[in-house]
């Protein structure tokens, strides 16, 4: 293990900064390459609105299929933020400090990647405002507030907007420190944005309160949004395999699964690509790792419960697609590599402090349960509208088309590249957070042995 | 054997036991004054009408389901309460909360009170149908449901005592070297202990896997008594986010109960020094969570029957909610989420002694109304086809049934009065290393809190 | 309306008489192959038994115009609802095409227009004049010939009168040869269906019932012939 | 009297607490003056007062308007053109009750960063007396008193052994 050292502030300020200050050699292919990715999707997307609909794989039954499984994952992915902030600050959990701030805006980067997809996917984007927006004055018609796709943007909206607020004020001490630290039009861009802080004590009492109000806030939100995502297909009683009590909690478990993976994710390229290897260390990936097995195996023992529960109705159809999930090809192929990569693989791994400690390893583990995570939700979307009802005549199925495809390699790039130039532009890691970890350090003896400690504020 | 022994961390520290810790926690053993004994024989009597009230339900017998409605109530309670209050000390034991010390015994404690789940538990098994031909989770396993009931409420017991009675033998120890009262008693339950380095690893090992064991057994049971006690007597009722909504209740009951139970130990355990506002406040913060927790997953289970809006979907929520159960379901709407949401709401509620009690109180008033609303509504459901038809009339408590609750919260009540005597009930040894690895200091111009974190 | 499926022969006349008359976009083999195919009333056919003694089963299906529609609810622009004579009409400017609907649809009778369709000439010629030609992105599905329902009620409402039963005939019921599909008021028990449901009654039943969809549409069951032992 | 404004700046927490000390021992009022850092250090670690403000009003404010608006909106646009779907109540309450929980939590959000951004008192136009080096691990101890006890002010301070003591706006900092 990494000696823990004394970093002074200049340091801090030094090493977290480097990225704005100054551009690594593989920035730049890196942006270019996704760039491209991104260019490609924005093309298939082009495509798609000329042509319609009928460029994709869609069909009937499977009016649902890659686009809303994705939109799915990646509002999944932003639970991660809050889960992290919030929770680790209302439970004042030292190793939250580097964490936070990655884990924050992949909520932001994942819930705007999110929201574009029921929009790309609707039969005409162009009119999907008046979804959100009343319409039709002359008319006197608005949206359906009893249909859950009107519940979706109000829980998105809500949560996209506390999520940027939640991490705007936590951004003002660092924005303060970057507009001392910068001239021209940066100087002024930054002095804006940090709205004329200056760290006095009342401030930084006032920015700790709004920080746990905020989370506590916040958390009701976060748990809503993946429910009310859940709430467009349990409410659907048509579609085998949707019309489940348990989908909200079962969602949020499963966002939280992958989110909080995602955020390993983000921390292990992040510590590799910038070399803060004091800043994110093992503990950190060893804290992360037992709060997954926690989380895992609550979202094992609600996906039970619906595995369960599907066949204890004994009812036919239900049993018959729970049947084609598990032994039909392709799709019992997908629902082992679904099991292993989401649970039975990492889960058991990180049990052993070793594994949790072993940062590549813990980078391809939290990968494999996005690849699981993503799969589950394909599984939990496609095969019951494949199989939608008892009228056998018109059952069918679905194959993505290479235009769903290269929307959904968009979307990862898109993120991807939403880091990166907010990298460039603002610190990836809490400064004032690390400053404050440091003022907080201190050493208990006990015996013979110093013990690392901390002060406990009330 | 030196008081040194008494000391935790394995790097061979130095004793920091305070004079204080030693006297609080051993001081009750097996010593009880008249008020004591009045309480016992109160409990007693208490819980001896009610057994009589449950012999009347066995002499009318186990071919209606009706008349024991109340029965099977009273029963998940108890799982919801004591078979909850010993997970709080285990949970906050994974999670490392340093709060947790003082209280972690007295959550154990309840471990001692699940013999009486146990022993609740087996007139029931009469009642429950076979796994065939009603809808089961068990699909014809043989056995099922009445064997691996019986065996996960066995486990769960037998985990609990196992949990209380590991973590409770540095403190035998302790009893049996400083000479108190049944020292022979306490020799014998220490089992020889010396509280060497080895002694002490063996120790925190045990009781993190005894910790975990308990969690999945409780998750378990939960899940298997409102499947089979609840959700198959009532055909065509189908709601897998039932088992995960009695957890979360249960673990709410659980909670509520320690809270409670701290508030008495506090006042006649004479553990005031060790118990404080500190414990009340981060288990009202836990409270309001578990609160908001309730009504998420109540109104998950709603929203979605109410949408699906299919006959039997239809009839489940009148049974369970708006019909014959109305009375029972909104006082404990109210109890469970509105009443102990809105009191704890407010910071300088959380933080006083008082008020997290208060909450405490009205959860196991609201938890009382909703087993009633879930299980004597289920019980009541005689008629057994593919899909309920019509709604049962329904039950009222009687004096009977009365009976019956008052007796599970008697007999709780007196196994843990009797379970104090024997085992301390403060932790001596937990609080004990706490104390080592919490330091007032000096920092700057204040005094600060150090907490120490050992990996 | 009332399907008596014992005089249903599966003749798809009912399917192609759609087609015409409501603007329904032509199935060319690619569109059957992609799975997006149109027809607002379908012949579902079941085989039952092996080879020799093998049976055919027909089932007519169009949307069942449910009282309590599952598909209504869920779209966010109310461009499906409920109109005051109890029919699930869909709005077509209205919609958006997120397809909820079709997924709530337990009879799986809403299709969505995943492209622009076209009529080459002289198809071009043979569009109803009195039916929208639905553009890409948007959902539809049988509407009872809503434009057949408003002629009857326009000449009734000319000549000063009430519509009468027979009035008003939705083109799969006119084109059925059988007379299997038949369209009137159930409320009016003068009515030719109204009639036949009553001296039918044993036979009544309606689609999945068990979602509690409550259908307008009610079907007869097959009257099956005693197999001789 | 025109009030004089200071700078201490001071390497760091320890010295700072020391010029606090001083000013304190000079009789200086704690009102007279504030610690300007980088780092958020534990409440009363320079013998400030626990901060009074009113920002906890502001989430309860911010929810009551959020669910007002949204019980106004889902009643008035369900109201005004009543539709029926799906066989389901025109003022369908589970479905206001979401929409309204979303306002509700929106709107408590929103109040609470207006609340403490205003007892922050920011936005601010200009950084007035500041030094750039505060973010760099410096303290800073402004002092605001009277003009006569300004020399007062100094003495304890440089007593105190700061590192420089400022008493004009730096020019370059335009912020």
């Amino acid at each position: 293990m990494e000696e823990r050292r004394i970093l002074s502030d200049t340091e801090i300020n030094l090493d977290l900064l480097a990225p704005v200050y100054g551009t690594p050699r593989w920035f730049w292919p890196v942006v270019g390459l996704l760039g491209l990715v991104v260019a490609a999707a924005v093309g298939a997307f082009i495509w798609m609105l000329t042509q319609g609909l009928v460029v994709t794989g869609l069909n009937r039954p499977v009016f649902w299929g890659f686009m809303i499984t994705n939109f799915v994952f990646w509002v999944g992915i932003s639970h991660a933020g809050v889960m992290i902030s919030s929770i680790l600050r209302l439970a004042q959990a030292e190793w939250r400090r580097p964490v936070t701030r990655a884990a924050e805006l992949l909520t932001i980067l994942a819930l705007l990647t999110a929201a574009l997809f029921p929009i790309i996917h609707s039969g005409r984007p162009w009119r999907t405002l008046y979804w959100v927006f009343p319409y039709d004055f002359a008319r006197g018609i608005w949206p359906n507030v009893r249909s859950p796709l009107v519940w979706d943007p109000a829980a998105i909206f809500s949560y996209l907007t506390g999520a940027t607020l939640f991490i705007y004020v936590a951004l003002l001490p660092d924005l303060a420190t970057l507009r001392d630290r910068s001239l021209g039009w940066r100087h002024y861009f930054y002095g804006a944005l940090s709205l004329g802080w200056r760290g006095m004590s009342r401030q930084w009492r006032l920015q700790a309160l709004v920080g746990i109000l905020l989370s506590a806030l916040i958390l009701p939100v976060f748990i809503s949004v993946h429910s009310v995502v859940s709430w467009d297909f349990a409410v659907a009683t048509a579609v085998e395999g949707w019309h489940a009590t348990i989908f909200a909690p079962y969602f949020v478990l499963g966002a939280i699964h992958s989110g909080v993976s995602a955020v390993v994710t983000v921390m292990a390229l992040v510590r590799y690509l910038y070399g803060w290897k004091a800043y994110i260390r093992p503990e950190h990936f060893d804290a992360l790792g037992r709060l997954l097995v926690a989380v895992g195996l609550a979202w094992f023992y609600f996906f039970a419960l619906e595995f369960a529960f599907g066949l204890y109705g004994q009812d036919g159809p239900e049993v018959a697609l729970r049947e084609m999930v598990v032994f039909q090809m392709p799709w019992a192929g997908l629902f082992i590599v679904f099991l292993l990569t989401a649970f039975f693989i990492p889960v058991p791994l990180w049990l052993f402090r070793r594994v949790r400690r072993n940062i590549p390893l813990m980078l391809l583990l939290s990968v494999l349960v996005n690849i699981g995570m993503w799969l589950e939700r394909f599984l939990i979307i496609v095969p019951g509208l494949a199989r939608k009802e008892p009228f056998t005549f018109v059952w069918g199925s679905y194959a993505p088309s290479i235009v769903e495809i290269l929307l959904i390699a968009g979307s990862f790039a898109l993120v991807c590249l939403g880091f990166l130039v907010f990298s460039r532009l603002f610190p990836l890691i809490p400064l004032y957070d690390q400053k404050e970890g440091q003022v907080l350090r201190q050493e208990v003896e006990v015996g013979r042995a110093r013990v690392k400690a901390v002060i406990r504020e009330e | 054997m030196s008081e040194a022994s008494l000391t935790s961390e394995p790097q061979g520290r130095e004793p920091g036991i305070a004079p204080g810790v030693a006297a609080a926690g051993l001081s009750p053993l097996l010593r009880g004054g008249w008020v004591f004994w009045l309480a016992v024989a109160v409990l007693g009597a208490i819980f001896l009408a009610g057994l009589l009230s449950v012999v009347s339900l066995w002499q009318a017998g186990f071919a209606h389901r009706a008349p024991w409605g109340y029965y099977a109530a009273a029963f998940s309670i108890l799982l919801s309460t004591v078979g909850a209050a010993p997970l709080v000390s285990a949970g906050l034991r994974f999670t490392g909360a340093h709060w947790r010390r003082p209280l972690a015994r007295a959550s154990e404690l309840f471990a001692v009170a699940g013999l009486l789940i146990l022993a609740w538990f087996w007139p029931l098994l009469r009642l429950v149908p076979a796994s065939q031909p009603q809808s089961s989770l068990w699909f014809g396993w043989p056995g099922a449901p009445h064997l691996w009931d019986t065996l996960v409420i066995a486990g769960l017991t037998l985990c609990g005592l196992a949990l209380l009675y590991v973590g409770a033998i540095p403190d035998f120890a302790a009893a049996r070297d400083q000479g108190a009262r049944g020292r022979r008693l306490f020799a014998l339950l220490a089992l020889s202990w010396q509280g060497g380095e080895r002694q002490w690893r063996a120790l925190r090992a045990a009781l993190t896997a005894l910790g975990a064991c308990y969690f999945l057994a409780f998750v378990l049971a939960q899940t298997l008594i409102s499947t089979d006690f609840a959700q198959s007597l009532v055909p065509g009722w189908q709601d897998s986010l039932f088992p995960a909504y009695n957890v979360v209740s249960g673990l709410q009951g659980g909670l509520a109960t320690l809270i409670v139970v701290l508030f008495l130990v506090r006042w006649w355990g004479g553990l005031g020094a060790y118990i404080g506002r500190e414990q009340f406040w981060a288990l009202g913060k836990l409270l309001l969570a578990l609160c908001l927790l309730w009504f998420y997953f109540w109104w998950s289970g709603f929203i979605v029957l109410w949408y699906g809006r299919r006959p039997i979907e239809e009839l489940v929520l009148q049974l369970f909610i708006a019909g014959p159960y109305l009375w029972a379901f909104l006082p404990a709407f109210v109890l469970s989420f509105l009443a102990p949401f809105l009191v704890l709401l407010w910071n300088g509620v959380r933080r006083s002694i008082l008020g997290p009690t208060f909450a405490a109180l009205l959860v196991l008033a609201g938890l009382l109304f909703d087993r009633i609303r879930l299980y004597v509504a289920a019980f009541s459901v005689e008629e057994a086809g593919p899909v309920l038809q019509a709604l049962p009339a329904p039950r009222l408590p009687q004096a009977g049934d009365w009976l019956v609750l008052a007796a599970a919260v008697a007999g709780v009540a007196l196994l843990y009065l009797l379970a104090t005597r024997l085992i301390p009930s403060l932790s001596r040894w937990e609080v004990a290393e706490g104390e080592q690895l919490r330091v007032e200091r000096a920092f700057l111009r204040r005094k600060v809190t150090v907490i120490a974190k050992p990996d | 309306m009332a399907v008596d499926l014992d005089r249903c022969t599966g003749c798809q006349a009912c399917v192609v008489a759609c087609q015409a008359e409501n603007n329904v976009s032509l199935n060319l083999e690619e569109a059957f192959l992609q799975r997006r195919a149109k027809a607002w009333i379908r012949i579902e056919r079941y085989w039952e038994g092996e080879f020799p003694q093998g049976k055919a089963r027909f089932l007519p299906v169009l949307c069942q115009h449910c009282n309590n529609a599952p598909c209504e609810p869920v779209c966010p622009v109310y461009a499906t609802y409920h109109n005051p004579e109890g029919l699930n009409v869909q709005v077509y400017p209205r919609c958006i095409g997120t397809r909820f609907c079709a997924n709530n649809c337990p009879y799986q009778v809403r299709f969505f227009n995943f492209q622009e369709h076209v009529w080459p000439p002289p198809l071009n010629n043979g569009l109803n004049p009195h039916v929208t030609v639905r553009s890409r992105g948007i959902m539809e599905k049988c509407t009872f010939c809503l434009q057949r329902i408003n002629r009857g009620k326009r000449e009734a409402r000319a000549q000063g009168r009430p519509v009468r039963d027979g009035d008003i005939v939705p083109a799969c019921a006119q084109a059925c040869p059988t007379e299997a599909l038949v369209f009137g008021d159930r409320n009016d028990p003068q009515s030719r269906v109204a009639r036949l449901l009553q001296a039918a009654s044993a036979r009544a039943y309606r689609l999945l019932e068990e979602m509690g969809t409550d259908p307008n549409v009610v079907y007869l069951m097959k009257v099956e012939r005693l197999e001789r032992s | 009297m025109a009030k004089e404004l200071l700078l201490a700046l001071c390497q760091d927490a320890p010295s700072a607490a020391r010029a606090v000390e001083a000013l304190e021992r000079a009789g200086f009022p704690r009102e007279e003056y504030e610690i300007l850092s980088g780092a958020p250090y534990p409440e009363g670690a320079f013998g400030e007062k626990p901060v009074k403000h009113r920002v906890y009003v502001f989430p309860f404010v911010g929810a009551l308007s959020g669910f007002t608006v949204a019980l106004l909106l889902t009643v008035g646009t369900q109201l005004s053109f009543p539709l029926v779907t799906g066989g389901k109540p025109i003022l369908a309450l589970p479905p206001m009750f979401i929409i309204a929980y979303e306002a509700t939590l929106l709107g408590a959000i929103i109040f609470t960063v207006i609340g403490v951004l205003f007892e922050m008192r920011l936005p601010r136009p200009g950084l007035g007396l500041y030094d750039r080096r505060i973010t760099g691990g410096y303290l800073g101890v402004l002092v605001s008193c009277p003009e006569a006890r300004r020399p007062q002010a100094e003495a304890a301070l440089k007593e105190a052994g700061v590192l420089e003591i400022k008493r004009h706006p730096d020019i370059r900092q335009r912020w």
